[in-house]
């Protein structure tokens, strides 16, 4: 066998495993991690839609929330998905509003990549729960090193102004628009 | 007055109030006189006498070997006594010959040109110049027929005459200066014939105001020019005076006369003065006997080949307890090892200084204060040189143009760190030029 | 990055014309890389050295490649290409908009890219001709070598 | 504008090497010498850009086309692979004297992660093509910027009293180390 | 055998040596801080005392234990390690914790300075190393600044009135946009890093070493020639956004780091010309870092990043042997 | 390093040894300098440091094996994208492992598993080793470079966790008292605690040549 | 909804991998370059990790290094001594370490103890550099003791003693001749292992000067020359020379020398026998001059 010829069977084989390989794989992993994301997703709703019992994922224009529903089928809550930049990288929130999105029910901080003990700690209940029944009239403000006063406010991350007023400023952004679609 | 000067460079403490004043005196002949047979650049001498022989003053005891290098004389009539090793002011032990003078004054000298000094050929003023054994007195010792016939190739237009002085304390140029300046032009006229050059510089350092006054006078009908320079460290480098004085660079590893200079020292053309008009070989020469250490500092006519102590005892002794004892200046001067070693051709200076004169610190890192960047007059990176040296990394050394260093110590004087970067620099030569010869191997 | 050239070479000055030189040098390890100058046999090569200061027929000189060749060859090779990349996906936007050539999303646009990106190897093989015939590719006399006694300082 | 925004953060606040920890084993081993950082960073720079512009052409019209991102690791490896290998055998037909000053690098770049991690974050991140291209640009640059400096550091080094146990591979890490303090100024 | 009791000395030339020393640079260095450091006492009490000595005595026994340890010579008597302690403290702020301090020091001493090999080989500048380390493990504390003449507690450094903090002057236009006048900004009357805030003095002292050339002035000058060009353009362009370039040179520590920290002997480029590159490229990466970055403040890092530059900057800057072509 | 007998009456005592010099004689990380990327990122605790060990040691055993069996029909030129693309396939495998059964740690470890695939330990002790070594010591040098490997990384991010987050794998060791050093997280940290794990290597091994000396 | 998946990855994966194949299969057959085979065959014993740690740019490189002799097989870190041992075989490198016939020797007995210092030495503590201004012992022959020797040893084969002189371990010596190239005063030799007696004193200087500043120097008083009947020694330029050329120990004047400079060397392990052999012999001959 020319050595060409070799060269060419032989990667080209491997390659074909290796896809057959891995589609096999796939194809037992997938569902389960289908399942892992959906789970995930249902848990960080639910957690910053209390009292959400289901949810129904809805689309308006380009925007992507949840509309949450309890158990007797009428809507508790909105949830909703949103990014933006913090201090070094993307944060992703997800955000639990009242129906006509006056007020904030909870949120959660999905992913970030802030600096650990400073940033980071916008992952921490401690700020998190500050903006459980938020007013988001006329807009969600913080404030340093004092304990909030008005209802629109929270109180920022000592240290971490920066990452502190990103989140609230993707929130922000994000109710405004989506209000303006709906 | 304009004055000439240079880039960078430093200004130690000069001193020399402790001798300047000082006229030249003549030295007593010692008991023993040490003529070693290397007193130049070059080969060394073949001796031309055996144990026993009498010798009379100025007769040649030591045979030129090569082109490079000068034949040696007897300063004195005596007796030879010894021919065998003997301390040298290089530091190594080095073979000389022995006389013990008699004290008759019995005269050997070449023929005197005297009166036909003006008709005399440049060949015949040469031959002279070589068997009266000079060689550059300002330090390095050159044989001064070797300088004084440059290849084709190279046309000399000018010559310099060195009487700078720039190292502290010395100030032997400086009275020979004062004291002789007819002889002085004489001699620089001559050289310039050897070469056929027309124009000719003396060049003097600020700091010498009485004698710029002597040699412009003296110069005043002729054609050489008198030029006076900045008084700072080291004006008085070949390379640096020339780029001082005419704005010429002096191409690395190579020599004044690549762009057509020869440099002599003051004292050199005294020297062919006395051998071409007097017929007198190199048998004698200035000396300044200085340092805190020594009792009456001054300035001798020294015959070559007195050992060093007796030239001590003339001046008076040293008081208190010397510490170092330098032939040469300050700052580029050799330390000795003890006071048995001869007055030799290249002697300019003996300096014999106390304790508190030099400071001796352990040396620290270097902190990079870039001080000896400042100063330098080549432009190297001395600090660089010196961390390279010490991680004993040669072939970056010669890649940071180590072998252009001149070694004048304007670095090592000025590093707060108290480096020795001088003989970092000296052992990364040393190191390169062993590498070089065993590769040649 | 501006180090004196690292190789510096040995050789004799054969022709003087204006601020160049014609060195004769012999061909060692160190030149078999490089193909900067020609080759008149297979030991000795003549090239063509810039020079600054005055050289006379006959005399020993040190040649050495100017510093920054290496880092100047880098940016040929490597960012030239990549020049050519961006250029050709800008060129390829503005053809697709003025022909309004209708490929989904930046396909179009990123294989004019490619294909420019390999073009751009065409003048960097011409560059690379041109340099082994042209031999005045910065080599500079660097050095003269005293032919007949040593510094006496 | 987003474009170079892309561009400043991939060279200095998410420096591949300093920040993002990509390429290292190349960057402690070569970066000793100027000369070789620079080439052997604009070696890199290239083969990255080119990896980033092929595997943004795979990921789009293969991958997310018949939804098999899953192959995303194996696609992505076999072409930066085989690219490397001819990029090297092509340049030294097109240039031997460019090649026989540089070339020498590419081989080393095939194993560096840098370029796997660039096509990972380019696909990540769903960068448009030229965004993508910039990204490659930057993150190569970025990565000569830090092997300049730490070969730079490097050839200092060797002249000064480093401890004996720290010679080496150590104390690289630890100037590492301290250039990333320096870069987080960027931030 | 015994030694010849009138030996004489041997070494190489030079035999004289100028009277300048490490130890005399370095302790000019401390006296010329003594003013700036007084006035800082003066604003925030006695806790910046206490942080002084305990800064300088931890840096002082860290370089004692590993000189130690690497059984080298004893290097203490240069007085290096005390001007890297009072630095220290001075880039600090002023309610810093006493541990922290501490852990700066030996962080100054030991990985900024002696694990090159100690006094001048180090690559960065020790003090700041402490201070960038320090700010990366305690990000909280190393943003806290405290109002001067509130007093703070002798001890634990806390503030003793309520008014807890202030923002710098350059956080406040930062952040929030609000200016300070040049006068509190000259004299130090305003917020910020112990030793940072009294321009006047700190420039007094930093007159004499340079007159003493043990400040190479081309540093300091061209770092704020550069800082202040740069931030009058971007002034121009947007006077609301952008503070003018006054503001720029006495804000914040540009002078504590142009004067003393950029122009650190060991740190700083050899060559007159390296010295302009090195400090405009601080200028330029302080204003960069000032009005684009994610901090109000970008010297510490400018100078840090340029400090890695040095050695590039060194090779590049080579001047021109005597009689040759180009560079060594 | 272990003498290489070529005979097979050793091979018991070299089997050993080909697995036991990964922990320190060819400790991947501290004697090769391989790898370094993963450990330098991932190591911000200890548990994220054991589950990159582990992935290592199963994709290195995997591949160690399989290219070790078809070291002999594959073609000089092709030799790396074919054994790069049996890495990436267990790499892959892994990683799907991951996210389906440990999602937040496949998360943690963010694009590092992927990163494995070219992990230069991996294609490095394929090419060193596993191409020209018959299978069983293939796979025994693979398990010991991949545990050295391991090893390695629990101990760094140990280091890391402990001072960064006063934790050890978790758990609360060094009390509130102590003040969190972040730096220890972030990237600087890292590099100097790798360093100085070098430096205490080497110095380690300079103490031991002494007192074998004396 | 799977079998679609498989195909599709198969189809994927095996259209990319052929696409790419054929893309170096052309350019294998287009585009190759020949290279020394030896680069090629030490390619192959390479690791090919390219992981640089060699210092190199990759096992190209080092591969085309070690062909130019310009780094040694030990570079590659990844490959460890089986590669090591593989690249030795293909590049005909001989073991270094072998045990050549040269061993070096001191010849200075000068220490601290026995030799007279009369000046003060400061500056670098090396011996090159201290010899540039001459040391501080009084003799300018002798050992300046700053151990350049020892330190250009790889094999930690020379040490200093106690007394300041460098000691050679002979079981340790490769006869690689570094220190004997390292030291300034050029008085370390390199001797052939089974040469038993030497002279230990390199100093010219004369006699009576000698005997003044040291104990242990070749004073040139020719009692060696005088008394030995092999012949072997000659005192030139006032130090005892031994011609090694005749085959035999100078072993009498060893006892004759009177400041105990010629003395029989320590034997090399390994040679003990040899050593035993030549005392032997040289006493046979003597005694059989004698008789
Ligand atoms: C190492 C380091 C990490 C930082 N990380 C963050 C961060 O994650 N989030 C943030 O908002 N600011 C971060 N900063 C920015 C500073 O803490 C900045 O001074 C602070 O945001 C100012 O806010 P303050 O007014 O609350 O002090 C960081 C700074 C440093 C030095
Ligand atoms: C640093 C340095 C300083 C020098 N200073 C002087 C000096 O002051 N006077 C002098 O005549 N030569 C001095 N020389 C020697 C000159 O460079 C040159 O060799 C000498 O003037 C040539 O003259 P000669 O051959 O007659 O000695 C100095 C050399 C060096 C390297
Ligand atoms: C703050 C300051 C700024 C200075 N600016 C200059 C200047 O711009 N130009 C100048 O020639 N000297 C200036 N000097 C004078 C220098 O002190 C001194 O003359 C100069 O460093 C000499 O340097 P040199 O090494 O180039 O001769 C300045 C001095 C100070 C204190
Ligand atoms: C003008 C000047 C500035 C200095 N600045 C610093 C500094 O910013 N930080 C520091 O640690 N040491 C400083 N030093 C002290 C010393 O140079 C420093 O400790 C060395 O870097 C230690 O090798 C300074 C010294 C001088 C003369
Ligand atoms: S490096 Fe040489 S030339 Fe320059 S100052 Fe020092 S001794 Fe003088
Ligand atoms: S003067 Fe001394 S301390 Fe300063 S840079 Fe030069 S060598 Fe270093
Ligand atoms: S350097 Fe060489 S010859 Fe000298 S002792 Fe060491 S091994 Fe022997
Ligand atoms: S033998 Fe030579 S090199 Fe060794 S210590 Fe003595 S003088 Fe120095
Ligand atoms: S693991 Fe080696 S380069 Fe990243």
């Amino acid at each position: 066998m020319s050595n060409s010829v070799k060269m060419i069977l032989i990667l080209t084989l491997i390659a074909c495993i290796s896809g057959g390989v891995l589609s096999l794989v796939y194809m037992i992993s997938s569902p389960l991690i289908e399942a892992n994301m959906l789970d995930e997703q249902r848990k960080s709703i639910f957690l910053v839609v209390p009292g959400a019992e289901s949810y129904e994922e809805k689309m308006k224009e380009d925007i992507t929330y949840f509309e949450c529903k309890d158990t007797s089928g009428s809507t508790v809550g909105i949830a909703l998905p949103v990014q933006g930049n913090g201090y070094q990288g993307v944060i992703k929130l997800m955000v639990g509003l009242t129906p006509d999105l006056s007020r904030i029910t909870g949120i959660k901080v999905l992913e970030q990549v802030e600096t650990p003990g400073l940033g980071g700690r916008i992952s921490e209940d401690k700020f998190q729960d500050q903006f459980k029944d938020v007013s988001t009239k006329p807009a969600v403000e913080y404030v340093k090193n004092q304990e909030p006063e008005k209802d629109t406010e929270i109180r920022a991350v000592t240290g971490a102004t920066i990452s502190s007023r990103s989140v609230v400023a993707i929130i922000n952004k994000n109710i405004q628009r989506l209000s303006s679609v709906l | 007055m304009k004055l000439f000067t240079f880039k960078q460079g430093v200004h130690p403490p000069y001193k020399k109030e402790l001798s300047k004043d000082k006229p030249i005196q003549k030295a007593g002949i010692p008991e023993k006189i040490v003529i070693p047979l290397v007193q130049h650049i070059g080969a060394p001498c073949k001796p031309d006498v055996v144990v026993g022989d009498a010798v009379k003053e100025g007769q040649m005891i030591g045979k030129a070997r090569g082109f490079v290098s000068a034949p040696v004389h007897s300063p004195v009539s005596g007796k030879v006594k010894r021919i065998e090793k003997a301390p040298h002011p290089l530091g190594q032990d080095i073979l000389a010959v022995i006389i013990q003078p008699n004290g008759n004054g019995e005269m050997a000298y070449m023929e005197p040109m005297g009166e036909k000094i003006n008709k005399l050929d440049p060949t015949s003023m040469l031959s002279h110049i070589l068997n009266a054994g000079i060689v550059g007195l300002g330090g390095a010792a050159f044989p001064a027929h070797v300088k004084f016939s440059p290849p084709r190739g190279k046309p000399i237009n000018t010559l310099i005459i060195n009487g700078c002085e720039c190292e502290p304390y010395l100030a032997a140029d400086h009275r020979l200066m004062l004291e002789h300046p007819d002889d002085l032009l004489l001699g620089a006229h001559m050289i310039g014939k050897v070469l056929g050059v027309k124009n000719i510089i003396i060049a003097i350092e600020s700091n010498k105001p009485d004698a710029i006054k002597t040699i412009d006078h003296a110069a005043a009908h002729g054609e050489i020019v008198c030029m006076v320079t900045e008084t700072k460290y080291p004006q008085g480098a070949e390379k640096v005076l020339i780029k001082a004085l005419l704005n010429r660079e002096v191409p690395s590893g190579g020599l004044p006369m690549d762009v057509g200079v020869v440099v002599s020292n003051v004292g050199t053309a005294l020297a062919v003065c006395e051998a071409v008009r007097d017929g007198k070989p190199l048998i004698e020469r200035v000396v300044t006997i200085t340092g805190n250490a020594v009792k009456y500092s001054g300035n001798y006519l020294v015959k070559i080949g007195t050992p060093v102590i007796n030239l001590i005892e003339q001046a008076g002794g040293t008081t208190g307890t010397p510490g170092k004892f330098i032939m040469g200046g300050p700052m580029m001067g050799i330390a000795q090892s003890s006071f048995d070693v001869p007055v030799i051709k290249g002697t300019s200076g003996i300096l014999i200084l106390k304790k508190e004169d030099y400071m001796e610190e352990e040396h620290r890192p270097c902190i990079k204060c870039s001080f000896c960047v400042q100063s330098c007059p080549i432009s190297l990176l001395p600090s660089t040189l010196s961390l390279i040296a010490e991680a004993k990394k040669w072939g970056l050394a010669e890649k940071y143009g180590v072998n252009d260093c001149i070694e004048c110590g304007s670095c090592a004087y000025v590093c707060p760190s108290k480096r020795p970067i001088v003989q970092f620099i000296k052992t990364a030569k040393l190191k390169l030029q062993e590498i070089k010869a065993r590769e040649k191997k | 990055m501006f180090i004196k050239g690292i190789s510096g070479e040995e050789g004799e000055v054969v022709a003087v014309h204006g601020n160049k030189a014609a060195v004769k040098i012999k061909a060692n390890k160190s030149c078999k890389k490089c193909h900067l100058c020609k080759r008149i046999s297979s030991t000795e090569m003549i090239v063509d050295a810039f020079t600054e200061r005055p050289v006379s027929k006959g005399e020993r000189v040190v040649i050495a490649v100017r510093p920054g060749t290496i880092v100047k060859s880098a940016v040929i090779l490597y960012i030239l290409p990549l020049i050519g990349l961006i250029i050709g996906y800008y060129f390829g936007k503005f053809i697709s908009a003025f022909f309004h050539i209708r490929v989904k999303g930046e396909l179009f646009p990123a294989c004019i890219a490619l294909i420019f990106l390999f073009l751009s190897f065409i003048p960097i093989h011409i560059y690379d001709r041109k340099k082994q015939n042209d031999s005045r590719f910065r080599v500079f006399i660097t050095d003269n070598i005293p032919k007949n006694i040593s510094n006496p300082d | 504008m987003e474009v170079i925004l892309i561009f400043i953060s991939a060279v200095l606040v998410n420096n591949f090497v300093l920040s993002y920890f990509l390429g290292i084993c190349p960057f402690i081993g070569v970066s000793d010498k100027i000369e070789s950082a620079v080439s052997m960073g604009f070696a890199v720079t290239f083969v990255l850009t080119l990896a980033a512009a092929i595997t943004w052409l795979i990921n789009r019209y293969i991958l997310i086309a018949f939804n098999v991102t899953f192959l995303e690791y194996v696609s992505f490896i076999i072409v930066i692979a085989s690219l490397v290998q001819f990029v090297e055998m092509f340049i030294r037909k097109t240039s031997k004297t460019l090649y026989d000053a540089l070339g020498i690098y590419l081989p080393l770049i095939t194993t560096n992660c840098a370029i796997l991690g660039l096509a990972l974050f380019g696909a990540l991140r769903e960068y448009s093509f030229i965004q993508n291209i910039v990204f490659g640009i930057g993150a190569g640059i970025g990565y000569t910027l830090a092997l300049v400096i730490m070969s730079g550091i490097r050839e200092e080094l060797d002249l000064a009293d480093v401890p004996e146990p720290l010679k080496g591979a150590a104390i690289t890490m630890i100037i590492a180390g301290l250039l990333a303090l320096a870069f987080m100024g960027f931030a | 055998m015994e030694n010849n009791k009138q030996a004489l000395v041997l070494s190489t030339s030079p035999h004289i040596k100028n009277n300048e020393s490490v130890p005399k640079i370095m302790f000019s260095v401390i006296l010329t801080l003594i003013p700036a450091a007084a006035f800082s006492v003066y604003q925030f009490g006695l806790y910046i005392l206490l942080l002084c000595v305990v800064s300088v005595a931890t840096c002082i026994v860290s370089e004692y234990v590993v000189v130690r340890l690497r059984k080298r010579p004893f290097t203490l008597t240069d007085y290096s390690a005390v001007v890297t302690g009072i630095l220290l403290v001075m880039v600090l702020p002023p309610g810093f914790p006493v541990y922290g301090v501490i852990l700066g020091a030996v962080v100054a001493i030991v990985i900024g300075k002696q694990i090159f090999g100690g006094i001048g080989y180090n690559i960065f500048n020790p003090a700041l190393i402490g201070r960038a380390f320090l700010a990366a493990t305690y990000p909280v504390f190393i943003s806290k600044w405290i109002q001067p003449r509130i007093g703070i507690d002798a001890l634990t450094g806390t503030a003793v009135a309520d008014a807890l903090s202030s923002a710098t002057p350059l956080a406040s236009m930062k952040f929030d946009g609000i200016g300070t006048p040049f006068i509190s900004l000259f004299f130090g009357t305003t917020g910020g890093s112990i030793g940072e805030t009294s321009a006047f003095l700190i420039i007094l002292g930093s007159l004499y070493l340079i007159s003493k050339k043990y400040i190479k002035w081309r540093i300091p000058a061209s770092i704020f020639v550069t800082v202040f060009i740069l931030g009058q353009i971007f002034h121009y362009i947007k006077p609301d956004q952008y503070p003018g370039g006054v503001f720029h040179l006495f804000a914040g520590g540009l002078m504590m780091g142009g004067l003393y920290m950029a122009t650190d002997m060991v740190t700083s480029p050899l060559t007159k010309k390296g010295c302009v590159i090195f400090g405009a490229a601080i200028g330029f990466l302080v204003i960069v870092i000032r009005l684009f970055g994610g901090l109000p403040e970008g010297v510490m890092y400018a100078i840090l990043f340029m400090n890695a530059f040095v050695p590039v900057i060194n090779r590049a800057t080579k001047p021109k042997i005597f009689g040759t072509w180009g560079p060594a | 390093m272990a003498k290489i007998d070529r005979g097979d009456t050793n091979a018991k005592r070299r089997g050993f040894s080909e697995f036991a010099k990964g922990f320190w004689k060819e400790n991947p990380i501290l004697v090769m300098l391989l790898g370094l990327c993963p450990t330098l990122a991932v190591t911000t605790s200890a548990i994220n440091g054991l589950t990159m060990g582990l992935a290592v040691v199963f994709v290195l055993t995997g591949s160690s094996l399989i290219i070790s069996v078809i070291r002999n029909i594959v073609p000089k030129q092709v030799r790396i994208p074919t054994f790069i693309v049996i890495i990436a396939t267990f790499v892959t495998m892994v990683d799907l492992f991951l996210k389906a059964f440990f999602l937040d740690l496949s998360k943690a470890l963010g694009p590092f598993i992927p990163l494995i695939v070219v992990n230069c330990i991996i294609l490095g002790r394929a090419e060193a080793f596993a191409s020209k070594n018959k299978v069983w010591f293939s796979l025994l040098d693979a398990l010991g470079v991949s545990f050295g490997f391991t090893v390695t990384l629990v101990v760094l991010g140990g280091i890391r966790e402990l001072l960064g987050m006063r934790t050890f794998f978790g758990m609360n060791v060094l009390g509130e008292g102590f003040e969190p050093w972040i730096v220890m997280l972030l990237p600087p940290g890292a590099f100097i605690t790798l360093g100085f794990m070098l430096g205490a290597k080497n110095l380690i091994d300079i103490r031991m040549k002494e007192r074998k000396r004396g | 909804m799977g079998g679609v998946i498989i195909l599709i990855s198969l189809a994927s994966m095996g259209g990319l991998g052929l696409a790419l194949v054929l893309m170096l299969v052309v350019a294998d057959k287009k585009l190759s370059v020949k290279e020394d085979p030896r680069v090629e065959k030490a390619l192959e014993i390479l690791p090919g990790a390219n992981c640089g740690a060699c210092g190199f740019a990759g096992c190209g490189a080092f591969a085309a290094a070690l062909v130019e002799e310009k780094s040694t097989v030990s570079g590659c870190k990844p490959g460890g001594n089986e590669t090591v041992q593989k690249l030795t075989d293909l590049l005909g490198i001989e073991e270094t370490e072998s045990i050549s016939p040269k061993v070096a020797r001191v010849f200075c007995s000068g220490g601290i103890k026995e030799t007279v210092k009369d000046k003060v030495y400061i500056g670098i503590e090396t011996c090159i550099s201290a010899h540039l201004v001459g040391g501080e012992k009084a003799c300018l022959y002798s050992c300046i003791g700053f151990g350049d020797c020892c330190e250009v040893c790889q094999f930690d084969a020379i040490y200093m003693d106690d007394n300041g002189l460098p000691v050679v371990d002979l079981a340790k010596c490769t006869g690689c001749g570094e220190c004997v190239r390292a030291c300034s005063r050029n008085i370390i030799g390199l001797t052939d292992y089974d040469e038993v007696v030497h002279v230990y004193c390199s100093s010219h200087g004369k006699g009576a000067v000698t005997k003044k500043i040291c104990k242990t120097g070749c004073i040139a008083c020719k009692l060696c020359e005088k008394d030995d009947d092999t012949g072997a020694v000659k005192v030139i330029d006032n130090l005892a020379v031994i011609d090694y050329g005749v085959n035999k120990a100078p072993v009498e004047s060893v006892n004759r020398c009177p400041t105990k400079v010629i003395r029989v060397s320590a034997p090399a392990p390994g040679y003990e026998n040899m050593f035993e052999a030549k005392i032997k012999q040289s006493q046979k001959a003597v005694e059989e001059k004698k008789t």
